[in-house]
């Protein structure tokens, strides 16, 4: 294994074009933006039949049949249609990231305990007010687990934006590839699986900062 | 000719150890693979077994495949070819076809060897919209010199890196771009992006109808930093023999710039079947 | 005063809930819902907040109909206690006892204070205030879920088998303090068990419904004990009948003898034992004026000699009650009725 | 599009295939891999939260890159499907140990107290009552890895060897959408009736899960 | 015989569960184990089979250690009935109570056949054979889990609250059941309740376990009752030892009176009340000689003129017991003790 692209101080300065810092950041940019957008998407989907239990057939086969969709099938498809840029791009991660949140979202509102939210009922909790009080901040821990695993996939997966000519991790794949340069897809490769388990890292600590103590059993 | 079981594929590569079978590969371009399906064709009417490989990526991965057999034969272009093989890249003052097929042979990886060349030739081309053109006032490669500064190139990844790509660029003609855009070898990407005006100058192949469509003005290359880039079987030595050179040969023959542009425009523009172009190629040339 | 007026519940796919159900349940009392496994108890219970909506017929509170008012702004002045609790497992105790308040509108700090003190009433340490449900046993969440239904002061409580989850001991213990409680709030309570025991001794009215939600009797009791209205409710208030219905008269009006040489005191005038043939043996416990008829039947046929012995509030020997005695009492208490 | 369809029927069809054995293998031999590997993060408490943090880190490889470094890990050839054939099924592993694992601790421990109880042994008890009881679970884990296996395929295509793939980058480079469309529709329903396969498969092997939640 | 000897379980973290006890479970017979919460009923149950290993000590069936048997052969020999009755889900009630004699190697159609015989004597038709757990009420799940245990019709049989999961009257109902074939088969049961009306019901011996593992006392039921070793075995059997304890005793030896003339009959004899000033009253309900003490005292206290009624078998009245008669009667039987 040859890490020499990857140790190589040169590839690390902030303001060189095609720095890994600078690789990093964008390839951020794109998860950050598919998150955002597909947590936009498919969190009140989901919420909304979690909490009313209409429409939970769709719920869990769209999940998989999101899943089934061929990311760089869909990326290719939107380039032809849409041409150069970032949208295609984001299309095809939005699709990877909806249906593990729709999906624990879904989940989470399903399985949590209903006698709690007759409870919430039975004291006069509005409906907006059951949601946001109980069933949302009870569903958290399943709903998180959900995000965590997006971000997981769409970490790996925003790679593929340099197969259309945007930045991001994938430009040590994709240009290690084409000039026939291991040490910088290894690089690459690294640097992206190092990215997902800090970013998992840090999910798990907002997890463990959002998550009530009384849900996750770590009581002060 | 298919390949349905996957792993039997492996067994199949083998074939260049001794069984009749030659797998063609392609380069992940539509030209690449239309002289693929020719070769494919030619081949099969000489009964030999043939089995397709295309669409495999960059020239650095497919010479890979080569290497360890997991191809037999492939299309190339001579003076790509050799800045790929020669350390260094290609020796300067080369360009002339009988000079790259020279020195090609002279650095051609063991076990693998080159049949006789084609007139046929896509070159590496810079390129630009008319309307860049006559913006600039932009004829040759010599006019971008002072205008560079403020335009963006768009070519393959590999451009960064190569002699023929931004290196020679800047050291033969003194040309440094504003910015470089890694998209793909002349195929769709830069196509769009010059269309789109997401880049000024794009690396097209010389063949591609594209550059009719959309009319595009095709720089010329007065100090031939590009070489020439003749269309020529590469092939591995265990594959070879006098049937699969003679049918190849009769190809390279009948391939030129002209003919090969008109029928790969029947597939890049009339989006017609690779196979069914390569047959009437082949039909209409006498060889099948 | 909650008032049923020929309610009906018939759910969707046909099966009547609760079936022309018309009742009254007092104000400042607490009504118990007793009967078997889905005889319309639970639904009963929650038509009154507007959980679940009558198929046809009235419910009115002081008046009122329920089915006229926003049912947020109800529920919140009715207080509800769920089985399992149904405490809210993201927010600590005292933000479970102080949810309602707060929905009122309650500043934070004050509506924290009045759960603090809340959770004394039902018997829980400060130190509880800061922890999750989680952390919590059993006994100790049906607590909370009783202090936290009695947050917002509501005049009128709902209680869906409170003490369900509880083994029978914790569960002795909460009865005695909810009874205590209730002497303090006086709230009008209804109350859902299928325990006919915790029936009798929580309820001032108990209502027995029978399978398909048809009233089959309501009284006090003692009403029901004594003169059940036919075979389902004389079976289902039990066997032990008679000496259930000596729980509800107190040993007042029992005439006691002077006490006997045999009886052995200690310095206090305390009793020791019964002397015996055998030497002293024990009097089996002894009782107040307060207790209960069973207890003294209780004490008499447990004693060596067949006397029960009764104390004053300082433990001191006042009295004896012969077994015969009692015996007596019963049949002068029976005539009078 | 018809005349696309029927010009390159034959492309089509070996793509098809290939996909479908580049898909279909990797999870069956995931799958053998991944039950022995989910028991041990069961067996042994210690191991689980490691084999899930594992698997967490193989899912965030791209799987562009693991196609380009098997064969120099494996000495396999360039265009060798086996290396597709065991990028997927290192992915399978990653997805279904952890569905494994979470799948057996599902399993209510009085279920498996009851069955110590009765005198089963360690492995017969995991054959006959733990592994048959964590069945929907498994499955539900089964049919993720199923479909993204078949979505992932593709992927194998700027390498050389990906099924369906192979026609989302034929499309691209001819700016043509009939392939892409053609591989999408393929490929999402190859998904479809696979996952609908595991989906009978589960009403055939666990027909007790059709009653839980209805009556008692 | 099952013989606890000197036996003590520390668990890792230092909880002493079981704290020296040494017992003996006579073969044949019902053992109850009670106590409160925590006190290491579970713990000592499951020692017998080897789910847990005592720390120090040792137990011994018919004289034989456990420690140095084949786990899974000893506990395919002791019938297990856990809490909830852990049925497998996965499988048809009928295969379910088979798994046993199929794990001893019988073959599927006899064990099949067997298990359909043992579902009838716990009280489950034969259409309940081919369904899954989950569609049987809480109650049939615990008969199934009765039936399972007693499948390969083990001599010994643990039982871990095994009642506690369903309601009072489904609960009285298995009781019925159970004590019925526990006459038939005459197994060795060890059985764990936290219920004390439970353990008096069901054990021929009862086991009283207090806090941190220790024996408080074992007896007879009855000796329980009459002789509490110390105030927290008193305590926990309860205030109503003396009521209780008249459940032991049957009326055969009660002395009865000839049919006074206000008792009304009808033409086969059978009583249909009192005759009083207020028109005929019933009489609250009859006893036969095998019923008990305390049922007829509490007819004697319901009884509208204060004497119980007994029928013959027919239910033709056969003689009254007057209530002070009933206080002479207890009176005689405490001399004789
Ligand atoms: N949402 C519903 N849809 C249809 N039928 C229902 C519904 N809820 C309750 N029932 C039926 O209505 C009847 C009364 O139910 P309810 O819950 O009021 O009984 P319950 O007396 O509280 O019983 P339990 O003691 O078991 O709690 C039952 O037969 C029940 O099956
Ligand atoms: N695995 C364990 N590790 C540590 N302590 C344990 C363990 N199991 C039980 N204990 C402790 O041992 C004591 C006895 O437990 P056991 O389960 O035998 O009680 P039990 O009498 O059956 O109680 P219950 O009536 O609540 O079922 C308890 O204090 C309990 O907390
Ligand atoms: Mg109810
Ligand atoms: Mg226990």
């Amino acid at each position: 294994m040859n890490l020499s692209y990857l140790f190589d101080a040169a590839h690390w300065s902030l303001s060189t074009d095609g720095s890994i810092p600078q690789l990093i950041l964008s390839h951020l940019w794109y998860v950050v933006l598919a998150l955002i957008i597909g947590t936009v998407i498919a969190l009140p989907v989901g919420l909304y039949i979690g909490h009313t239990g209409r429409g939970s057939f769709l719920a869990i086969n769209a999940g998989n049949a999101g899943r089934s969709l061929p990311t760089l099938g869909l990326l290719m498809l939107m380039v032809t249609l849409l041409g150069l840029g970032l949208t295609p791009v984001l299309i095809a991660l939005t699709v990877l990231v909806i249906p593990p949140i729709l999906t624990s979202a879904y989940a989470g509102m399903r399985t949590l305990d209903r006698r709690v939210v007759d409870a919430a009922r039975g004291m006069g909790m509005r409906p907006s007010q059951v949601l946001l009080r109980v069933e949302l901040p009870m569903a958290l821990p399943v709903m998180m687990s959900g995000f965590r695993s997006a971000a997981l996939q769409v970490v790996a997966t925003a790679t593929v934006a340099a197969a259309v000519g945007l930045n991001g991790l994938g430009r040590l794949l994709i240009d290690g590839l084409a000039v026939n340069d291991y040490s910088r897809v290894l690089a690459g490769a690294i640097v992206v699986a190092v990215l997902a388990v800090v970013l998992d890292l840090i999910l798990a600590l907002a997890q463990r900062w959002i998550v009530s103590p009384g849900l996750s059993g770590r009581f002060r | 000719g298919a390949n349905d079981d996957p792993l039997s594929n492996d067994a199949g590569a083998g074939s260049s150890t001794g069984t009749s079978t030659v797998t063609i590969g392609s380069a992940n371009f539509a030209e690449s693979e239309l002289l693929g399906e020719i070769y494919a064709q030619a081949l099969e009417a000489k009964q030999v077994q043939v089995k397709r490989q295309f669409n495999i990526g960059a020239r650095e991965l497919y010479l890979k495949a080569l290497q360890d057999g997991s191809i037999d034969l492939l299309p190339e272009y001579n003076g790509a070819l050799l800045s790929a093989l020669a350390k260094g890249g290609a020796p300067e003052g080369v360009s002339s076809p009988d000079q790259v097929l020279t020195e090609l042979k002279k650095v051609l990886p063991a076990g693998t060897a080159v049949l006789e060349q084609s007139a046929a030739e896509d070159k590496d081309t810079l390129t630009v919209t008319s309307e860049t053109a006559t913006k600039y006032n932009l004829k040759t490669i010599e006019d971008l010199k002072p205008v560079a500064d403020k335009l963006t190139i768009g070519a393959g990844p590999e451009w960064q890196e190569r002699y023929q790509g931004l290196k020679g660029l800047e050291s033969l003609y003194g040309i440094k771009f504003k910015t470089f855009k890694p998209l793909d070898a002349g195929g769709p990407l830069t196509v769009n992006a010059l269309v789109k005006g997401q880049i000024d100058v794009g690396n097209i192949f010389s063949t591609d109808s594209s550059i009719a469509t959309n009319k595009f003005v095709v720089l010329d290359d007065p100090k031939n930093l590009y070489l020439a880039e003749n269309i020529i079987p590469l092939i591995r030595t265990t594959a070879n023999n006098p049937t699969v050179s003679g049918a190849l040969n009769a190809v390279s023959a009948k391939l030129t710039t002209e003919n090969l542009t008109t029928y790969l425009a029947k597939v890049q523009v009339d989006k017609q079947d690779t196979a069914a172009v390569a047959k009437a190629f082949l039909t209409e040339n006498g060889l099948v | 005063m909650i008032t049923f007026d020929d309610v009906v519940k018939v759910y969707p796919g046909g099966s009547t809930a609760v079936d022309h159900l018309s009742l009254e349940l007092p104000t400042g009392k607490m009504t118990v819902f007793v009967g078997p496994s889905g005889c319309g108890k639970t639904t009963s219970l929650r038509m009154i907040n507007r959980m679940i909506e009558p198929t046809a017929g009235r419910i009115l509170i002081d008046g009122k109909d329920v089915a006229g008012q926003d049912e947020a702004l109800l529920r919140r002045g009715i207080g509800y206690v769920i089985q399992h609790a149904g405490l809210f497992p993201h927010r600590t105790v005292l933000d479970n006892v102080a949810t309602v308040p707060l929905l009122l509108g309650k500043n934070r700090k004050e509506a924290r204070a009045a759960a603090l003190d809340l959770l004394d009433r039902v018997g829980l340490a400060p130190e509880f205030a800061s922890r999750y449900p989680a952390q919590l046993s059993g006994g100790q969440q049906q607590r909370v879920g009783v202090a936290r239904a009695l947050a917002a002061d509501p005049p009128v409580m709902l209680m869906d088998e409170p003490f369900s989850a509880v083994d029978p001991v914790v569960r002795e213990g909460l009865h005695r303090e909810f009874l205590r409680l209730q002497k303090d709030l006086g709230k009008t309570i209804a109350m859902v068990t299928h325990d006919i025991d915790e029936a009798i001794k929580l309820g001032d009215v108990v209502v027995i419904l029978r399978q398909g939600g048809k009233l089959a009797q309501v009284g006090t009791p003692q009403e029901l004990l004594d003169h059940p209205a036919d075979e389902f409710v004389a079976e289902f208030v039990g066997r032990d009948r008679g000496l259930r219905s000596l729980s509800f008269d107190t040993a007042a009006a029992l005439p006691v003898k002077p006490l006997p040489d045999d009886l052995v005191l200690d310095d206090a005038g305390r009793p020791e034992g019964w002397r015996t043939a055998d030497g002293v043996r024990s009097t089996a416990g002894t009782f107040l004026t307060s207790d209960s008829l069973r207890l003294v039947t209780d004490l008499a046929i447990m004693s060596p000699v067949g006397i029960a012995v009764r104390v004053d509030a300082e433990g001191k020997a006042d009295g004896v009650v012969p077994h015969h005695d009692l015996v007596d009492h019963l049949a002068a208490r029976r005539g009078q009725k | 599009m018809s005349t696309y369809l029927s010009n390159n029927w034959d492309t089509i069809l070996t793509a098809l295939r290939q996909h479908i054995w580049l898909a279909l293998l990797p999870v069956v031999i995931g799958f053998v891999i991944a039950l022995p590997i989910g028991y041990l993060g069961v067996r042994f408490p210690w191991l689980y939260h490691p084999l899930v943090n594992t698997a967490g880190v193989l899912y965030s490889i791209p799987s562009l890159a693991l196609f380009v470094f098997l064969p120099v890990l494996l000495g396999t050839k360039i265009l060798s499907p086996l290396n597709i054939v065991v990028a997927l099924t290192i992915y399978t592993v990653a997805l279904l140990s952890r569905t494994v694992a979470d799948g057996l601790r599902s399993v209510d421990d009085i279920i498996v107290q009851s069955a110590t109880a009765m005198g089963y042994r360690r492995l017969r008890r995991l054959t006959d009552v733990e592994l048959p009881v964590a069945l929907p679970v498994i499955l539900a884990g089964l049919r993720v890895a199923t479909v993204s296996n078949i979505s992932l395929v593709s992927v194998g295509a700027l390498i050389g060897v990906g099924g369906l793939g192979q026609l989302f980058t034929r499309g691209f480079q001819l700016f043509y959408l009939e392939p892409i469309i053609v591989g999408i529709v393929l490929s999402v329903a190859l998904a479809g009736l696979a996952d609908l396969a595991i989906v009978l498969l589960q009403r055939l092997v666990t027909p007790w899960t059709r009653f839980q939640g209805s009556a008692a």
